[in-house]
């Protein structure tokens, strides 16, 4: 299956994405589309920076891609993930996954961010409003739960 | 070898990455963080807490019982927060 | 929580819905967009016909959509249902659900589709590529035990 | 007292909709059903398997067992196949 991973600075455009995975078939019936996007925590962050790991996000990223494709039956599987400064209503990332039916275009899209979350080597600190650089994020223990359902 | 720190681990190192030549005796990841946590009180804090810090090898996540034998490039950061 | 329901026989443009649910707002941080689309079953069908239950298709949807809101901590909703005639490869229902964190959005899109997949008056009929009027749909056991999940 | 039919139980009794004056005594829309196949082939046709048409009353899902008192629209229909 052809899949599309990339690793960027700039804004995605979903509707493009989406179009590139369908163009020419008509067997996808179901497509799950993520976007995660910057919130600005009720008006205490002007940004997040994102830094990641050149090189390794990617191969990562392909390893995930690869174990979703095992595991459901997809006729297409798309992710982007943004680095760099991001400000508030902004997209981050982005999963689409299609499939000819909805159960595994919505699991492996959720698969995908579950493992992205807590396995793809990036890293988000907060720039907050008051012009200070504020703390990395810490990764919650929530993200490694969810990612524990999928063992 | 070389080896790159990310994120919080980055800004306790004090730098981006290094090469780095490891003396005999230096078998698996977690004898690799022992040893540069020896070579300053920067490595001390970034290593502090050594069950929080990751290490990948070559681009892949291993555990800290890792042989680096052959490694070419090590990375250490902290938990990821992507996505 | 603003919600948009629609049933109409015009295609619909995701990212125009999306950016509606998202305008001039920073709280959001995960929106999954659930796309179905229209099969060809194998080059089988030259379209699928949805007849539809004008009045309580709407009166339905806002009901299964009340729940959800009631479910999960949405900050947005959008249901968009077609009628008519809608050949392979052309959209026929859309989800949007918008959330701070991914879990709700996931979950609530999820939840809707299962929903209105049983439970909206919707009805398929197939249309031949040989020239003739085909069967009506058959609704699957795996759609109502789906809905089961979330009782 | 209006009737309207959708999908294939629409096809069977060969018609959208239709007005009728119910009985006495028909309280429950497996009344109404029971009432309507004694009507003529179309309607046996379209409840062969009573088991299967579903029902509402007034755009809301009912059971066999639910009362018609006060209905103004009544609608027949197979299980629903959207989404």
């Amino acid at each position: 299956m052809a899949h599309t991973i990339r690793i960027q600075a700039e804004p995605f455009d979903v509707a493009a994405e989406t179009a590139n995975l369908t163009a020419e078939r008509a067997d996808i019936g179901a497509i799950v589309a993520f976007t995660g996007l910057c919130r600005d925590e009720g008006g205490r962050l002007v940004a997040l920076e994102l830094e990641h790991y050149p090189g390794m996000a990617e191969a990562e990223i392909d390893r995930i891609t690869e174990q979703a494709e095992k595991r459901w039956p997809l006729l297409g599987l798309t992710v982007i993930h943004r680095f760099g400064r991001i400000s508030p209503g902004e997209e981050i990332v982005l999963v689409l996954a299609a499939s000819a039916h909805r159960t595994a275009a919505f699991e492996a899209a959720s698969f995908m961010m579950d493992y992205l979350k807590t396995q793809a080597p990036f890293w988000k600190r907060e720039h907050l409003k008051d012009g200070t650089v504020g703390a990395w994020v810490e990764a919650k223990e929530a993200d490694d739960r969810a990612m524990e359902r999928w063992a | 070898m070389k080896l790159v720190y990310f994120a919080w681990v980055r800004e306790r190192v004090g730098k981006t990455d290094e090469d780095v030549e490891v003396p005999e005796g230096i078998g698996t990841v977690a004898d690799l963080v022992r040893w540069l946590k020896g070579r300053g009180e920067e490595y001390e804090y970034a290593f502090e807490n050594e069950g929080i810090v990751r290490a990948a090898i070559d681009h892949v996540h291993v555990k800290p019982g890792a042989s680096i034998a052959g490694a070419r490039e090590i990375a250490f950061f902290p938990p990821m927060t992507g996505g």
